[in-house]
């Protein structure tokens, strides 16, 4: 391979996501002008068609207007009603608050229609504004026994939103649509094609050791790759469902592709400090994202996933920052301090005790990051308000790619400690992580946390399979990072759309899901089969590949006790998720029309699974890259 | 090709073509393309099974199969005769099938997901026995559980007593998988490889800790699926609320991989364990044995009857795997050779019988919508087939002659006397109270199986459901029909598996000669005084039938019967409300049986508005739960929700506590480095 | 410069910033607050120039031109006016005035407390760099507690306030610390994770800065109790 | 085998057969008598059971409306398996061509095969007594077979078999066996599980038509005609085999061990002396016994597993080493 085809290859990942993005953000620019021909498209679609077209063509549903207007125009009173008795329609919100401070006595009613509400991302109009009342403006969609999954009544909180039109710059459909996938794509023909050379060929770099790619990062990549392709094809559904205005998706659309830029930014960095940088990037673009709905709970868990994370990673550059210091002291020059290669080749002249420190800020801050104890809190409120396809792809590789930066710090620690210290630490903050989760999936009754916990769950089993440390040990857990980011996206795709559905994602409201909509049903069920270990899905594979390798040759008492751990969690998550699925179906009537799962909605889900399925039965051509990850981080 | 081979192959093109009929074509075509798939699947693994008992052994290695590991089969005459009975199961309760999800069958039977997972579930039932590695086995073994489970679920929109048992199901399993994935994880550690090759070679070299540890967990995980106590209170849920050709195939094919893991696993491949162990599977087998037939005798539920009879019937195989264990490890390879050959034979005469019981329960259930014996009656005459059947497999399962599982349970008791001759006082306590235990379930299954047919299908209709039952299908005769000839058969003419039991035994490790002697019509033991002609037997209880049926046509004055009234003790024609239940039949038993059932009653007296010393009405309920379930896992419920009610305060939403999680693992971290860890 | 007076101003420079970490925890108005955190930032570009000049390098002095500029000038500006955002004038400011919105009136932890508590933490930052002072002893290099020590107290800061603000603040201490100890450890981080860092940093603290906004439009303030909504 | 020897062995098959066919209801009135004349009564005579299966089995065949197959054909197994126990078990020799098959186990479990016909015949009529009687007929042998079997297990412990021609040449050639503790205790516990099993004092009345107390009766209410005398013959010979097991094991002198006809000749008589003096002293004892509470019953039954049980580990003990 030719140096200018590497460079490419290693820059692609991160470039056409970052280019995506700034199409959609110059898209904005150039909105008015697009506009005219987006207002013919719209009026030329039927609303409803929409869910069933093509995943290419349908991406961004225009405004449509008129019908908005109409539910402008339904009377506020109804709205109005006091937080008691409405019902919490909202995805993910669990409860109704009180009203805050802020209400203002005259409990007034939120603006009307064509009020100018707060626009993106300056301050808000007026102190005076009553306070978006999240549950108590919203009423809960009648239940459609024909239509579609997510076509659901528009729900009227989003009209505020929507209230400028002349705002609404769009970027022409067929673009959005193609534009969406390109990045995705983008990611996973480089680690494709890098999957096919690096085995062979060793490691390749680029700009002067600034971004690398070895058969960790290639694995990382096609995860990322794979899991954004299922994200972006749920994407347009989702946004249509959620009938977001063309600003608003414009937004989205930019958030999204810059977070798939710093993931890959954060999988290709041959430089610690880069590696950081890009994963505290995540951090940041994903803030908005989680808050994109602007409810009161968003916000709340947005603020909650900012400070936590960006807390708990700052405490990962102050263990970089050690490092550094080591390194320096341990004779690498300034520039090569931080190059993660040549750390772990002198790894073994590191200063032992500021390593040590150094290694336990690691795990603390990038730990945070993956959803592991103590700082895991944010993750259950940030996955469970974050719009389904951004929770799949943080569940599903966020995590991950943060945890792939914890493995590169391992190797150096191990080699400069021993491997008794990480050990230790992981398997500790593994069995914390584990205890916690399996007790707080008992008693669970929101849907989307639920998932949530699973994902520490499993986020603990991979830390626990880094502690075993063997190359088997680790080869599992790059197979099940694999595994749970596919499995984990369908279920979090297929909740969004239960929430649509059922108008909740409280367990308790939801009954007969198999019943009343049975393709997304089996979706979910399958998802929630794949992430309880059964065959023949990819976790399965790679759990008992851990548990073996746990027995062989690592701390057989952790391993033990996360056994019976994930016992309780299993039963947890099988009781609960059962509650949800089966009986009759909700309506009065047993002989109701099931609804149908659009094409678009159901091909991300669908794809999803036969690659989750795929991977738990063979891994084909990628055998040999997945025993190479295993033994670059486990191989000593 | 070599048979097993061949047999393999076949059977999971099958399975693949089967999975493609229940996804995609209309009901229907669905069904019967799945049907005949299936029993074309349990014919290849029958005949595979069989090539195998004959000497045939197979093995193969797919290394890109299965990540991590790579997937190992191999044959020998111990999975042939798993494979085999399995086959032959599938085989007829596959055609049973058809018959039971078309038409008026149960909706969910017939439905996309319950289709395509019935073939995947029967090849899984075939192959398990093949499996050849530690990760194969369980991979095998986890997908049979996940589809069984959706098996399980298939009439969920009809009962929510469905979703109930299908959350015991699959939590009780995997209980059972992580005892199992410790169990085989330690011993492929320990012995230095994941391969059945491998552990045979490396138990030698483990420490008898780690032996023991193995055995223990390994036995427990294969006696949850066995269904044994206190691991059992899945079965008497999953069974009776699966479609009843899934109960019938759970029930025989499914609960045997139990019997079988423990002989694979704990017998052949750890080369015999602990004596102490051996006497642990053997005390489960009669614990078993007794409460679960305690228990069936006490149900009124028919498939719930069913469900604790299997319990049973494991129950007396594992006395008969923990005996041969027994012998084995006391250096007695001939009594351990015939207990072992005992488990096997009943091993086999069980999945028979309860299989043709199951599907005759599911005819009635079909037809009647009923579960509850108190309920049926008088089928006999609406259904007589169907009744015929239950009969037939309710003879053998009262092993009382000529039916076939008076032949295992025969061999089982003469395997135990005879291993009186094994020195040491435990088996001079434990051999007399593991007969005794054998006798109290045979005679409790006599009355449990007189109550279930004489109740459920004599008598008159007690119920609406009852009397206007219709008999089934012929395809659901016929694959009633195939399992009678199956009891048939094995009941007359048992001394034809002799030479296959002896390979079997031999493949499971011991080497102590030919347990069965006897090939043909009769059935005798080598080097041990006993034997018995079935079919001789039977013959003569015919001539005796015949003879005195002569004898009453000689000497009646009138050849013709004549009907009569009952007598009513002159208070006018009894009603069907008069007849004995299930309930009322069990009553004695019950009563006998107290201090160990622990029934609970429940006395309502209502008085009438005016006066509190006359009473309107009285209300007397009497429950007999399941006592174990109640003493043992409703405390560990109560304590989980209540754990998880607790721990909801860990995460209460105030950010300065998630903060402060952090800080203080923080501080924790750093005041640990600081003193030096 | 001497070594002595080198070591002299550094420790000078070092226990302003340390004090004035101490200070935040002590303070209740949120302007204040900010104030003193300017005044960290310039404690703390004053390290990174007397490390420069010590060791003459230019860069370095550049960079701590840059930390001045974005730590003691942006950063607290930015705080400040999402400060007067969230208290407009009013016609009487007299009446109906929400000090809670401007104060930090009743910490998590009440301030004699947080004060001890930090002196403990500076303790358990001495206990804690002991092996990273002995790597390597330079004037420098023993100061390295102090920066542990800040970002002990920052940590501390944000667990324990409940305005919006003063965690936006604590979380900045945390970082200020962390900047501390990289110039005191190793003269800091090679430039491009310096400028990465500083551009996350500015970015977190705009994103902190806008979800405050959103904040006090959806919960009528910056209470960070207010956030209970999602829970177990 | 050669030819005289089978000649002989199904010349004594066949005349065991025909002596308890015949002989079971002269038992039964033999029993009667005795029990009569020491009640002071006069007797109705010996051959009076023989007269009331005459009458019964000229009378029309009766079926009561609603009943089965079941109901008709549990006589018939009744007879059919008693016949087929009197033909293995070795009454009068030891030498048969059956004798191979005459396992102490299958003996029990055809006698379970009998009851097990009539309490489902008991079920077929649907009447509140047939349920009532195979109830409680069901609960009482579930609750004998443990006796019965650790019995057998006591007795085949000494030959290590559970052929009973081996048992009982066993027997004969070491007469110190049977009184050992072993052997007592273990014919003790047989003794007991005989009175259950077929339905004597105390575990049942065979003579009351009380509603409280019925068990084998109530089972049969519906029978009538030939069905009821099939029904009372298989009772009979049921008796009539199961003493003259328990004295085959007890006292197995006598009985032919070659293939010699003068032997049997002398087995057959000794036998049916030793059947009538047994049956003579039950029925001597059951004047002096009342019957005992059904719920009791357990208790009694109890006892006897304690003697069998006793008796298994008396043997391995006493005899093992």
């Amino acid at each position: 391979m030719t140096h200018a085809t590497t460079a490419l290859l290693l820059t692609a990942p991160i470039a056409v996501p970052l280019a995506t993005s700034a199409a959609y953000a110059a898209s904005g620019l150039r909105g008015a002008k697009a506009r005219a021909g987006v207002a013919a498209l719209a009026h030329r679609t039927p609303r409803r068609r929409g869910a069933a077209a093509p995943v290419a063509t349908l991406v961004l549903r225009p405004g449509g207007r008129t019908d908005e207007s109409v539910h402008h125009g339904s009377p506020t009173g109804t709205r109005g009603d006091g937080p008691g008795t409405a019902t919490p329609a909202g995805p993910g919100t669990g409860s109704v608050a009180p009203p805050g401070p802020g209400t203002g006595p005259d409990g007034s009613p939120r603006p009307g229609p064509g009020s100018v509400t707060s626009a993106w991302p300056g301050p808000g109009p007026d102190g005076s504004a009553a306070p978006e009342r999240r549950g108590a403006g919203s009423v809960v969609p009648p239940r459609s026994g024909t239509g579609r999954v997510g076509v659901v009544p528009p729900r009227p909180r989003d009209a505020p939103r929507v209230a400028r039109p002349e705002a609404a710059g769009a970027v022409p459909r067929p673009l959005t649509g193609r534009l969406g996938l390109v990045s995705p794509f983008a990611i996973l023909t480089c680690g494709a094609v890098l999957a096919c050379t690096v085995p062979d060929d060793g490691p390749v770099t680029a700009y002067g050791r600034l971004l690398r790619a070895d058969a960790l990062t290639v694995w990382m990549l096609l995860t990322v790759g794979a899991v954004a392709c299922l994200a972006c094809a749920a994407n347009p559904a989702h946004l249509a469902h959620e009938r977001t205005d063309l600003p608003a998706a414009r937004r989205y659309h930019l958030l999204i592709h810059a977070f798939l830029a710093a993931m890959s930014a954060a999988v290709l960095a041959a430089n610690l400090g880069v590696l950081w940088v890009a994963i505290e990037a995540t951090t940041i673009v994903t803030a908005f994202l989680v808050g994109h709905r602007r409810t009161r709970a968003s916000v709340e868990a947005a603020w909650k996933y900012v400070v936590i994370c960006s807390a708990g990673i700052a405490l990962a550059f102050l263990g970089t920052v050690l490092l550094y210091y080591a390194a320096r002291q341990a004779g690498i020059p300034e520039a090569y301090a931080l190059d993660w290669q040549i750390l772990a080749a002198r790894a073994d002249r590191l200063d032992p005790s500021v390593t040590r420190l150094a290694t336990g800020l690691v795990v603390l801050g990038f730990g945070a990051k993956a959803g592991l104890a103590p700082l895991h809190a944010w993750l259950p409120d940030a996955h469970s308000q974050a719009p389904a396809p951004v929770s799949a792809l943080m569940s599903g590789v966020l995590l991950s790619v943060a945890f792939a930066a914890l493995l590169r710090y391992k190797v150096i620690a191990d080699a400069a400690l021993g491997a008794g210290f990480t050990r230790t630490l992981l398997a500790g903050v593994a069995l914390a992580t584990l205890a916690l989760a399996a007790a707080l999936l008992l008693a669970q009754r929101d849907c989307k946390r639920m998932l949530a916990y699973s994902s520490m769950e499993h986020m603990s089993l991979i830390a626990l399979g880094a502690a075993v440390g063997s190359p088997l040990a680790l080869s599992a857990v790059l197979l099940h990072m694999a595994g749970h980011g596919l499995a984990k996206t369908v279920a979090f795709c297929a909740s969004g759309h239960i929430a649509r559905l059922c108008g909740t994602t409280r367990i308790g409201r939801i009954r007969g899901l198999l019943a009343h909509a049975p393709c997304l049903g089996t979706a979910f069920a399958a998802a929630v089969i794949a992430l309880l270990g059964f065959p023949p899905f990819g976790l399965f594979a790679s759990e008992l590949g851990l548990f073996r390798a746990g027995f062989l040759s690592g701390p057989r008492w952790a391993v033990a006790a996360a056994l019976v751990l994930m016992l309780i969690a299993f039963a947890a998550l099988a009781a609960r998720t059962s509650r949800m699925l089966l009986g009759p179906p909700p309506g009065e009537d047993d002989e109701e029309e099931p609804v149908p799962l659009g094409a678009d909605a159901a091909a991300p889900l669908v794809a999803g699974l036969a690659a989750c399925a795929a991977l738990g039965v063979t891994t084909g051509p990628l055998t040999a890259l997945l025993t190479e990850a295993g033994e670059i981080i486990g191989g000593h | 090709m070599s048979p097993a081979e061949s047999a393999t192959v076949v059977a999971t093109g099958l399975a693949g073509a089967g999975v493609l009929a229940g996804m995609l074509l209309p009901t229907r075509a669905r069904i019967v393309t799945v049907g005949l798939c299936t029993a074309g699947l349990g014919g290849a693994g029958m005949a595979g099974g069989v090539a195998a008992l004959g000497g045939a052994r197979w093995s193969a290695y797919l290394p890109g199969l299965l990540p991590l590991a790579g997937l190992h089969l191999a044959v020998d005459a111990l999975s042939g005769l798993f494979m085999a009975v399995a086959g032959a199961v599938v085989l007829a309760v596959a055609v049973y099938g058809i018959g039971y999800a078309c038409g008026r069958g149960p909706r969910g039977t017939a439905s996309r997901g319950v289709q395509s997972s019935l073939p995947v579930f029967a090849l899984t039932l075939v192959l398990v026995p093949a499996a050849a590695s530690v990760s194969s086995f369980l991979l095998l073994w986890e997908g049979m559980a996940v589809t069984s489970l959706v098996l399980v679920l298939a009439e969920q929109r009809e009962r929510s007593t469905v979703r109930e048992a299908g959350v015991w199901y699959a939590v009780m399993t995997h209980v059972g998988l992580v005892l199992l994935l410790a169990g085989l994880a330690l011993f492929a550690a320990g012995a230095g490889g994941e391969t059945f090759a491998q552990l045979r070679e490396g138990a030698a070299g483990m420490s008898p800790g780690a032996r023991g540890a193995v055995f223990v967990l390994v036995a427990a995980a294969f006696a949850s699926k066995a269904g044994m106590v206190p691991l059992h209170p899945w079965l008497p849920r999953a069974h009776p609320e699966a479609p009843s050709n899934v109960s019938a195939l759970m029930s025989t094919a499914m609960v045997n991989l139990g019997a079988y893991g423990i002989i694979r696993v704990d017998f052949e491949l750890l080369g015999g364990g602990p004596g102490w162990g051996w006497l642990l599977v053997l005390a489960t087998g009669a614990l078993s044995a007794v409460y679960g037939i305690l228990q069936a005798a006490m149900a009124s539920d028919l498939k719930r009857l069913l469900a604790y009879s299997t319990s049973e019937n494991l129950g007396l195989v594992l006395i008969g795997v923990g005996a041969a264990g027994l012998f084995a490890s006391s250096g007695y390879p001939v009594p351990a050779a015939l207990a072992l050959a005992a488990a096997l034979l009943h091993v086999t005469n069980h999945a028979v019988f309860k299989a043709l019981l199951f599907c005759a329960a599911g005819s009635v259930v079909r037809a009647t919508g009923l579960r509850d014996l108190d309920r049926m009656g008088g089928l006999r005459a609406r259904m007589p087939a169907t009744a015929g059947f239950f009969a037939v497999s309710s003879l053998s399962a009262v092993a009382l002659p000529p039916g076939n599982g008076f032949l295992s349970e025969w061999l089982l008791l003469q395997s135990l006397i005879h291993g009186m001759t094994v020195p040491g006082v435990s088996t001079a306590i434990v051999l007399p109270l593991a007969v005794a235990v054998i006798a109290l379930s045979a005679g409790l299954a006599a009355a449990v199986f007189v109550k279930a047919l004489g109740v459920g299908f004599f008598a008159r209709a007690r119920s609406a459901g009852a009397a206007s039952a219709e008999e089934s299908p012929p395809l659901m005769h016929l694959g009633m029909g195939l399992l009678a000839i199956g009891c048939t058969a094995l009941a007359l003419v048992p001394g034809t598996l002799g030479n296959s039991l002896s390979r079997a035994v031999a493949a499971a490790g011991l080497h102590g000669g030919r347990p069965l002697a006897g090939g043909g019509l009769e059935l005798r033991l080598d080097r041990v005084a006993a034997s018995l002609s079935p079919l001789w037997v039977t013959a003569a209880l015919l001539a005796g039938v015949v003879a005195a049926a002569a004898l009453i046509r000689l000497t009646t004055r009138r050849g013709r019967r004549t009907n009569a009234r009952l007598w009513d003790c002159g208070g006018g024609a009894p009603t069907p409300r008069m007849s004995y239940t299930a309930t009322s039949f069990a009553e004695p038993l019950q009563r006998v049986f107290d201090d160990v059932l622990d029934p609970e009653q429940d006395v309502n007296v209502t008085p009438v508005r005016e006066s509190a010393y006359l009473v309107e009405r009285v209300r007397f309920q009497r429950i007999v739960p399941d006592r174990i379930e109640h003493r043992l896992y409703r405390p560990v419920l109560a304590a989980a929700l209540a754990v998880g009610r607790a721990a909801r305060r860990l995460a209460p939403g105030s950010v300065h506590r998630y903060l402060g999680y952090g800080f203080f693992g923080l501080v924790a971290l750093l005041l640990a480095l600081a003193v030096g860890w | 410069m001497t070594d002595s007076v080198y070591t002299q101003l550094l420790d000078l420079a070092c226990g302003a910033f340390l004090l004035a970490a101490v200070v935040v925890l002590w303070l209740r108005q949120l302007s204040s607050i900010v104030e003193v955190f300017a005044l960290q930032g310039v404690a703390l570009a004053a390290v990174a120039a007397l490390l420069g000049l010590h060791e003459g390098r230019p860069g370095l002095l550049a960079v701590a031109a840059g930390v001045g500029l974005l730590r003691a000038g942006v950063l607290p500006r930015l705080m400040l006016r999402a400060l007067t955002a969230g208290t407009p004038r009013r016609p009487y400011p007299h009446y109906q005035e929400d000090v809670s919105e401007t104060r930090e009136t009743r910490p998590l932890v009440n301030v004699a407390a947080s004060l001890l508590s930090a002196a403990l933490l500076t303790l358990l930052a001495y206990a804690v760099s002991r092996p990273l002072v002995e790597l390597h002893p330079t004037p420098a290099t023993r100061a390295l507690p102090v920066g542990l020590a800040v970002v002990l107290i920052g940590f501390f800061t944000l667990v324990t306030r409940r305005r919006a603000l003063a965690q936006v603040v604590g979380f900045l201490l945390l970082d200020n610390g962390i900047t501390a100890t990289a110039f005191l450890a190793a003269s800091g981080v090679p430039l491009i994770v310096e400028l990465g860092v500083s551009f996350d940093v500015l970015l977190a603290v705009l994103v902190l800065q806008i979800l405050t906004t959103r904040m006090r439009a959806a919960f009528g303030g910056t209470g960070i109790d207010d956030l209970r909504e999602l829970r177990d | 085998m050669n030819g005289t020897m089978t000649a002989t062995g199904t010349a004594a098959v066949t005349a065991q057969v025909a002596l308890v066919v015949a002989g079971a209801p002269l038992l039964a009135g033999l029993m009667r008598q005795v029990r009569a004349l020491m009640e002071g009564r006069a007797g109705p005579g010996v051959i009076q059971p023989w007269r009331d299966l005459r009458k019964l089995l000229r009378k029309e065949a009766i079926t009561p409306v609603g009943t089965g197959p079941a109901f008709r054909t549990a006589p018939l197994l009744l007879v059919a398996t008693t016949a087929v126990v009197a033909a293995l078990v070795p009454l009068a020799s030891t030498v048969t061509p059956v004798s191979g098959s005459a396992d102490l186990i299958l003996v029990v479990a055809l006698l379970g095969l009998g009851t097990v016909a009539l309490a489902l015949a008991g079920l077929d009529t649907g009447t509140a007594f047939g349920g009532m009687g195979a109830s409680r007929e069901m609960t009482v042998a579930a609750l004998v077979e443990p006796t019965i079997l650790l019995a057998v297990f006591a007795l085949s412990i000494p030959t290590g078999s559970t052929n009973l021609s081996a048992i009982v040449s066993g027997g004969i050639h070491d007469p110190v066996r049977l009184a050992s503790p072993a052997g007592l205790l273990a014919t003790a516990a047989l003794a007991v599980a005989v009175l259950a099993e077929t339905g004597r004092l105390p575990v049942d009345n065979p003579a009351t038509h009380l509603e409280l107390t019925m068990v084998h009766e109530a089972m049969v209410l519906e029978y009538a005609g030939p069905d009821l005398a099939l029904v009372e013959l298989g009772s009979q010979m049921r008796l009539t085999v199961l003493l003259g097991l328990l004295a085959s094991l007890s006292a197995p002198w006598g009985i032919a061990t070659t293939a010699s006809p003068a032997a049997l000749a002398l087995a057959l008589v000794l036998l049916a002396l030793k059947v009538a003096l047994l049956g003579a002293a039950l029925a001597a004892a059951e004047v002096f016994w009342a019957k005992l509470r059904l719920f009791r019953v357990p208790e009694l039954l109890a006892g006897s597993f304690l003697l069998a049980l006793l008796a298994v580990t008396a043997s391995y003990f006493l005899t093992g080493e």
